[in-house]
């Protein structure tokens, strides 16, 4: 009982947290651009739009289970990141899996879905995809690197030793470990599918990507988990980098945060061209893990 | 009054039945004594085995001295007797069995394999240099005369050749033997053997220059074996695995003989005929890459075979001399087959070149799958025999510490892989051009057969018969105790 | 003058599709409502550039303007738009695209006719490759008039559509899917064999019903 | 008398599983002059016997199809002969046997294949003639070292000959498992075996070079660290070691992103997997063993799956590129299904046990504190996605390419059954990885006198690192995806199916049976933009070996020269040779 409650109640917050994020993003967006921009709500309008559509076409059955498996398998990561420390609230199966598991989860959605990109028979879809997994093949190489540093750090993948281990603000591996926060930085922005890097579903070189073919139910059910899982990947950041949360406001706070700094970033470069974008990761953030590495395992004091 | 079983019997019953020719063809028996003899003498040899391990059989037939004939079996040469007898059966049965041409079947071819047989016997037999040269001309004139056997232009080639390349060796040898004489006033081996040291240094390296040249030529080692492949390519397919699997094994038997025999410390021509083995063996495998027909392929292929064994015997090592021995008998099992196979395609194609046996494979399947067989076994790949032959001199240099042969050999076996494998591809292509009708005559295939019986069989249970071997190469480094049985016995 | 009570010929088409144009929906229950009021919220845009009119389309959605902040905003793709705005005169060859787009969106769907041309032809009344009225080969759902409409009238006309949607009334495209054959005829009068497939719209198979 | 061959022969291929259920005590078998061949099961040879008693006659079965192959039945008897020759072999000289047997009896299998081309299956012959005979040499350096051939520990670890002798065996068995830059016969060979065998080849003959290596760490304890001491927390010539399988499995991805044929592409891929599992024992910790053995488990399925799977479509289409076929999901369900469950397991997506065998490689590369291993690894890995994603999206997705793909049925029955046991297999052990650790993984791993992972259950995975459970995961992977769907149904309107596979967002326009709409072997080619890749896939080590043949075939030219045709030059050759030999001899004062 306890755990179906405490799994509504992540999917509920997330959701929640998903659409007041992205409304925040799209006024904050519009201020930059001297815009009024719309109201705070206007995802979840957008959302559930496109869920009371009355018509729905789809593909084949590929087409359709595509956008089941991306929004159970968002659901899967919701509740396998533990949303609170020290509680017995939103954890979800948290304690049943670990970081490298959440990492892979975090593309289990994205793949299943490409499967239905495919079974669309859209070309600008798969180019899309195979857009999407190339970046994914930029991306994670850094972003698992500077993870792998703070599991090292900590000599464990589970999540909830490693928010354990950051009592107090000095602890924060944001402060211990800067390095690794510095080089996941720009792959998880790319990760939530932010400018400069969201060249995948560009609407007007591939005509949407991935989303091409979708509309209608289908395309609210992509909306609705696609929120979730950028909230996911805040609190997974939080966790491991600002020490976790106590309750829902400190969360709400410090996810809110990690997102203004992203969201400033991505606000104020333009977009990125793949081939840019994947050799951008291997040089930059992937040369800062290397160094990273080479000052704290290569080097005497490191070990 | 019991018969003996003396060592003679070996030379004078093919001899005898030789020379009886005209009454086997009155007889209509012609084949079958060709093959009874071999076979007689085959199980003679094999019942000896025993009686010559304890302790070898020697016979004299005095002539005028020092002339005379004296007979030398001990383990080593009766192993080589049986091999050559085993292969005059093999050899005998194919021609009876396979419907072979009829200028392999007369009177003349009779005699002269079984010539060809004596003199080899002899050659392994003998105890003194002035039969060693006798016989040396019997194997090598009935050789050149089988390899003119068909008549035609190439066939005729061949044989010319071979009398020309064959008389140089002979006189080379014949050089050796005058200046022995000369030096020691002796033709006994073994007497020889106990006075060579006397002789002075610049002497012996003459002598064994010449021997090594003459032998060198007839025993088919580098740089003189350049006649080789024209002779095999001219000759028929079959006669020439006569000349590949025992007039080769004779001649270096009696060259190693002589080096055991004369060198009191064997050691001093090791870098001579390591060398020379392993030039053999690297220059022969690669130059078969190129090959475009099977006959030249197989000679070079043999030379390799050669190489190799040349390399073990030269080590001098107890098992490495085992191990080359054993490799002896399996490369004549082997070169039988491949000869016979390339014998049935060639006179089924009447062409042996590569581009003409594209996808012979499914014309003729029995026969290429015997020829993987073989080509399997001669690279020493288990579960034949070749393998463990190899085995053997492998374990045998990397017991002694030496790696260098262990490499080189192990290179020549995958460059002979590179060329034997691209015969088998091809024989597999499936090219819509090759002929599809599938026909193996039957009974032809019974001694391939039994070949490939004898190869597996001596791969799995080679313990069966690995006393003789390890006897025979015994014997054969045994100087010591070839002296003084003989010289023990004569004084 | 010349005045005459019944209509004739093409003009009793159109009186028919004045008339139901103006029908108030009568079972618009709460739930309706709160769908309508939620639809109205969300309007993706797929603006056709078929004409001039597609100059004005930008100032509308960029800060000028910023249609986003009445939940405007444009969408790629045909799947994902509610709204397809025809900016303009439309000829025959942009028909043929503007038919399969329309046909390959996901219902709710409203068209927007945006200029004089799109009424009526407009200066291109009597042109040989363009069609007069939009609204007999596609329903319209909003008609903008001017030549061109500012900005600001296009704003007008988006919050007079989100204001019908919002009460739940009955929009083109149900006109669209009951007098298909009328309009396939029509399109098949100016589009000959040159008509989209028509696969797009599979209930007309089913029989109208779906 | 064609079904009695036939069970007869379905009968042979179940012998590994005999063997392995009924083997008793040792068997010797003198060969000759002191060599015993020994004969044992001990663990790690039964898990490697385990994988081979499971492929064995799900190969089979598909061969049964048609009428009897007899001489490929044969030589798959051989072949399978070899195979558990090798596996049981208590000594060296047994195991050579059994690998040469392996060797030249896959090589005929092979040449069954009407595809296979001369280089193809030379370079097959030679490189893994090269790798034996690279063995042989190691297995008497060994000999000479020991004095014995029994598979046993090295005692003395200094002097240059252990080291001679890792590099002799190491290069054997990479050769064999096909690591950069001695893979060369591997994507042809696979590529042109015939279809089903090619299953057996990827599948279990490579991991034969993985039991190799496994015996590396039999034959130097703890680990390879003897040899070349320790870098941070692991062995440094396992370093080296796992920089070659990270390198070629990298390399590899990409080479396998870049093919255009289903069967190269899985061939290259092998390459890949089979890297990683050379980096896992490079590593050489308990848990990197254990997830070497693992990802040796996990390939062999899926690797079978899916060219079992693939040569059903080769077979019912007759085509094999991807711009060939396409959208064969609704005509081939089945095979669709295996697919897409072969290349979750290839990716290491979880919950398939691709994941837990990836899982436990990652940790122990953390806990050897080799990170820079780990990067490349993990982009190797996700790299691996795209070609996962071009191998399920060519064939079943997208549009039909050709008249055969657009008529296609499903594969018959001898292709299906293979299929769905391996997808069986597949979930079962990515459900609970935990019973894989404790029953296959952890014997091996004590028997290697290593700590065992150890497992709370049969659906958990536990490393000091932390774990998963397999069973929560995959319950609420599937409650999710129940309630998602049937929420998704609640909501009111219709859902339709597209009327044309024609009717898709072109701008508008209508797309026709000749405008280019599959992807199929374009996918993956804007990557050549990316620096990175575009040396990788520019770059290849054909030329060296090409090269090299043409070398020797010169010198082979070279050489024949000699061999005239003139008896006059033969005898002047002697006579000069001789009258030089005797100079020589004469100026170096007379001996011999």
């Amino acid at each position: 009982m306890h755990a179906i409650v405490d799994s509504l109640a992540m999917i509920g917050i997330s959701y929640v947290m998903g659409f007041l994020f992205y409304g925040f993003y799209r006024q904050f967006n519009a201020r930059v651009q001297r815009r009024w921009g719309p109201s705070l709500w206007q995802n979840f309008f957008d959302n559930m739009k496109f869920l009371l559509k009355t018509e729905t076409l789809t593909h084949g059955p590929m087409f359709f289970l595509g956008p089941m498996i991306i929004a159970a398998g968002a659901i899967t990561t919701v509740l396998f990141v533990p949303f609170l420390k020290d509680s017995d609230w939103l954890q979800g199966f948290s304690e049943h899996g670990n970081l490298i598991l959440i990492i892979y989860l975090l593309v289990v959605g994205p793949l299943g879905n490409a499967l239905a990109v495919g079974s669309s028979g859209n070309p600008f879809g798969v180019m899309g995809v195979t857009r999407g997994l190339t970046r994914l093949m930029g991306l994670e190489v850094p972003f698992f690197l500077g993870l792998a540093l703070v599991m090292l750090q900590h000599e464990t993948t589970s999540v909830h030793a490693i928010m354990a281990a950051q009592d107090g603000l000095a602890q924060w591996n944001l402060f211990t470990n800067p390095i690794a926060f510095i080089v996941i930085l720009l792959p998880f922005i790319a990760s939530q599918n932010a400018s400069p890097f969201d060249v995948v579903g560009a609407p007007v070189e591939v005509y949407a990507g991935p989303r091409v073919e979708f509309g209608g139910r289908l395309l609210g059910l992509l909306m609705t988990q696609n929120m979730m899982m950028t909230v996911a990947k805040l609190v997974l950041v939080v966790d491991l980098f600002m020490g976790g949360a106590g309750n829902v406001p400190i969360l709400i706070l410090k996810a809110f945060s990690l997102f203004l700094l992203t969201a400033s970033i991505s606000l104020v470069f333009p977009r990125l061209k793949t081939e840019q974008t994947v050799d951008f990761f291997w040089k930059v953030p992937l040369g800062l893990g290397v160094l990273g590495v080479i000052a704290t395992v290569w080097l005497p004091w490191g070990a | 009054m019991a018969f003996q079983l003396t060592p003679v019997w070996f030379i004078a019953l093919p001899l005898l039945v030789a020379f009886a020719a005209p009454l086997w063809v009155r007889l209509g028996l012609l084949m079958s004594m060709l093959f009874a003899t071999p076979l007689v003498l085959f199980g003679l040899a094999v019942s000896l085995f025993p009686a010559v391990g304890d302790a070898p059989l020697l016979e004299t037939i005095v002539i005028a001295p020092p002339l005379g004939i004296h007979l030398h079996l001990d383990s080593a040469s009766l192993l080589m007797v049986a091999l050559f007898n085993l292969a005059g059966v093999l050899f005998a049965s194919f021609l009876w069995l396979g419907d072979t041409e009829p200028h392999l079947r007369g009177r003349g071819p009779f005699v002269l394999i079984l010539l060809l047989i004596t003199g080899c016997t002899g050659l392994v037999l003998t105890g003194d240099l002035f039969n060693l040269y006798v016989f040396l001309e019997i194997a090598g004139v009935s050789a050149y005369a089988l390899s003119a056997l068909r008549r035609d232009k190439t066939a005729l080639e061949a044989g010319l050749k071979y009398l020309i390349i064959g008389s140089v060796a002979a006189i080379f040898i014949l050089l050796a033997i005058v200046l022995l004489y000369l030096e020691t006033g002796q033709l006994n081996l073994a007497a020889l053997a106990r006075d060579f040291g006397d002789i002075p240094a610049a002497m012996q390296g003459l002598i064994g220059l010449l021997l090594l040249v003459g032998l060198g030529v007839k025993a088919e080692l580098f740089p003189f074996n350049v006649w080789v492949p024209d002779i095999y390519r001219g000759s028929d397919p079959a006669v020439t695995s006569l000349f590949s699997g025992i007039l080769v094994k004779a001649f270096l038997f009696v060259l190693f003989h002589l080096v055991f025999l004369l060198l009191a410390d064997p050691a001093v021509a090791r870098a001579w005929l390591m060398a020379l083995g392993a030039l053999t063996m690297l220059v022969a495998e690669l130059v078969a890459l190129r090959q475009q027909d099977m006959r030249r392929m197989l000679a070079y292929s043999s030379l390799g075979q050669v190489g190799l064994i040349t390399l073990a015997l030269g080590f001098a090592s107890e098992a490495t001399t085992a191990g080359a021995l054993f490799h002896m008998v399996n490369h004549t099992l082997v070169k039988m087959l491949l000869f016979f196979v390339a014998a049935l395609m060639l006179r089924r194609f009447l062409s042996l070149r590569l581009a003409d046996l594209r996808g012979v494979g499914h014309a003729m399947p029995v026969a290429t799958a015997l020829f993987v067989l073989g080509s399997l076994a001669v690279l020493g790949l288990p579960p034949l025999s070749g393998f463990v032959s190899k085995l053997c001199i492998l374990k045998g240099f990397a017991e002694a510490q030496a790696f260098w042969p262990i490499a080189l050999i192990l290179l020549a076996a995958l460059i002979e892989a590179g060329y034997y494998f691209r015969w088998i591809k091809v024989f597999y292509d499936s090219d819509p051009a090759a002929p599809q009708c599938r026909s193996d005559d039957g009974p032809a295939y019974l001694p391939l057969v039994l070949i490939a019986g004898l190869l597996l069989l001596l791969g799995v249970a080679p313990f069966l018969i690995e006393d003789w071997f390890v006897q025979a190469a015994r014997a054969l480094l045994g100087r010591g105790t070839i002296l003084e049985s003989v010289l023990g016995v004569q004084s | 003058m010349y005045h005459k009570s019944e209509c004739e010929g093409f003009q009793c088409e159109q009186r028919m599709l004045e008339e139901s144009l103006g029908q108030e929906n009568a079972q618009t229950g709460l739930v309706d409502r709160l769908v309508g009021w939620l639809r109205q919220r969300s309007l993706f845009v797929l603006a056709y550039g078929t004409g001039c009119g597609a100059i004005e389309m930008r100032p509308l959605m960029t800060s000028r303007f910023d249609a986003e902040r009445f939940g405007i905003i444009g969408a790629p793709t045909p799947r994902q738009a509610d709204v397809l705005v025809i900016s303009g005169y439309l000829a025959l060859k942009t028909l043929k695209r503007v038919i399969r787009s329309y046909e390959q969106m996901q219902e709710p769907k409203y068209v927007i006719a945006l200029g004089s041309c799109a009424i009526n032809g407009g200066m291109y009344w009597d042109s040989y490759n363009t069609i007069k009225q939009l609204d007999h080969y596609l329903p319209v759902d909003m008609y903008i008039n001017g030549c061109m409409p500012r900005p600001e009238a296009l704003i007008e006309g988006f919050a007079a559509l989100q204001k019908k949607i919002g009460r739940g009334e009955p929009s083109g495209f149900k006109r669209y899917r009951e007098n298909i054959d009328w309009y396939k005829a029509n399109q098949r009068r100016v589009l000959g064999e040159n008509m989209p497939p028509d696969y797009t719209y599979d209930w007309y198979h089913a029989g109208g019903v779906a | 008398m064609s079904l009695m061959i036939k069970i007869l022969f379905l009968a042979v291929s179940l012998s590994p599983a005999l063997t392995l259920s009924t083997w008793g005590e040792s068997l010797a078998w003198p060969l000759f002059g002191g060599i015993e061949l020994l004969f044992d099961l001990n663990p790690i040879s039964a898990f490697f016997l385990l994988l081979l008693a499971l492929g064995a006659p799900l190969v089979a079965l598909p061969m049964l199809r048609g009428a009897p192959d007899r001489p490929a039945y044969a030589l798959y008897a051989l072949l399978l002969l070899g195979m558990q020759l090798l596996l049981l072999a208590g000594d060296f000289i047994g195991f050579f046997v059994g690998w040469e047997i392996m060797t030249w009896s896959s090589y005929l299998l092979l040449l069954r294949s009407s595809r296979t081309d001369l280089e193809g299956a030379q370079s097959y012959i030679l490189f893994n003639l090269a790798s034996a005979f690279l063995l042989l040499a190691g297995i008497l350096v060994f000999h000479s070292l020991t004095g014995d051939f029994r598979i046993q520990a090295i005692d003395q670890l200094g002097g240059p000959e252990p080291l001679a002798l890792a590099v002799l065996f190491g290069l054997a068995f990479l050769i064999k498992v096909g690591t950069l830059p001695l893979h060369l016969w591997v994507p042809r060979a696979y590529d042109q075996a015939p279809d089903i065998f090619s299953a057996f080849l990827s599948a279990l003959m490579s991991k034969m070079g993985v039991y190799g290596l496994i015996l590396l760490a039999t034959l130097f304890p703890e680990a390879l660290s003897g040899l070349l001491g320790r870098l941070l927390n692991g062995p440094a010539a396992g370093y080296i070691l796992a920089w070659i399988g990270v390198i070629t499995s990298i390399v590899a991805t990409f080479k396998a992103i870049s093919q255009e044929d289903m069967k190269r592409l899985l061939a290259y891929s092998s390459i890949a997997q089979v890297g990683y599992i050379t980096t896992a024992i490079g590593v050489g910790s308990s848990l990197a063993i254990g997830g070497a053995l693992f990802q040796a488990l996990v390939h062999t399925l899926v690797k079978l799956l899916l060219f079992i799977t693939v040569a059903g479509i080769i077979l019912q289409t007759g085509r094999r590129r991807f711009n060939d076929l396409g959208h064969l999901i609704d005509r081939m369900p089945i095979s669709f299904l295996a697919v897409l469950i072969g290349i979750i397991g290839l990716a290491g997506m979880p919950p398939l046990p691709g994941f837990a065998a990836k899982y436990l490689i990652f940790v122990s590369l953390i806990d050897a504190r080799w990170l820079l291993l780990l990067a490349a690894m993990l982009l190797s890995s996700t790299a691996a996605f795209i070609y996962c994603y071009k191998l399920i999206y060519a064939p079943f997705l997208g549009h039909a390419n050709s008249p055969e793909a657009k008529t296609a049925t499903e594969a018959p029955w001898p292709y299906l059954v293979p299929q769905v046991i391996l997808m069986g297999l597949l979930v079962a052990l990515g459900i609970f990885p935990g019973f894989g650790i404790q029953f296959l993984i952890d014997p091996v791993l004590t028997a290697l006198g290593l700590a065992p992972i150890g497992a709370p259950s049969w659906g958990e995975l536990a490393t000091p690192y932390g774990g998963y459970d397999g069973v929560v995961l995959m319950t609420v992977f599937g409650t999710a995806f129940a309630l998602v769907t049937g929420g998704f149904f609640l909501l009111r309107g219709r859902m339709r199916r597209a009327g044309s596979p024609y009717d898709l967002s072109y701008a508008g326009e209508v797309p026709t049976a000749d405008t280019p709409l599959h992807y199929g072997a374009g996918m993956g080619r804007e990557l050549r933009r990316i620096p990175l890749i575009g040396w990788i896939l520019l770059h290849t080590t054909t030329g060296f070996l090409t090269g090299l043949t043409r070398q020797s075939l010169a010198a082979a030219g070279l050489l024949g020269g000699f061999y005239g045709r003139n008896p006059q030059t033969w005898i002047l050759l002697a006579v000069l040779l001789f009258a030089l030999a005797l100079t020589l001899v004469t100026l170096t004062g007379g001996a011999l």
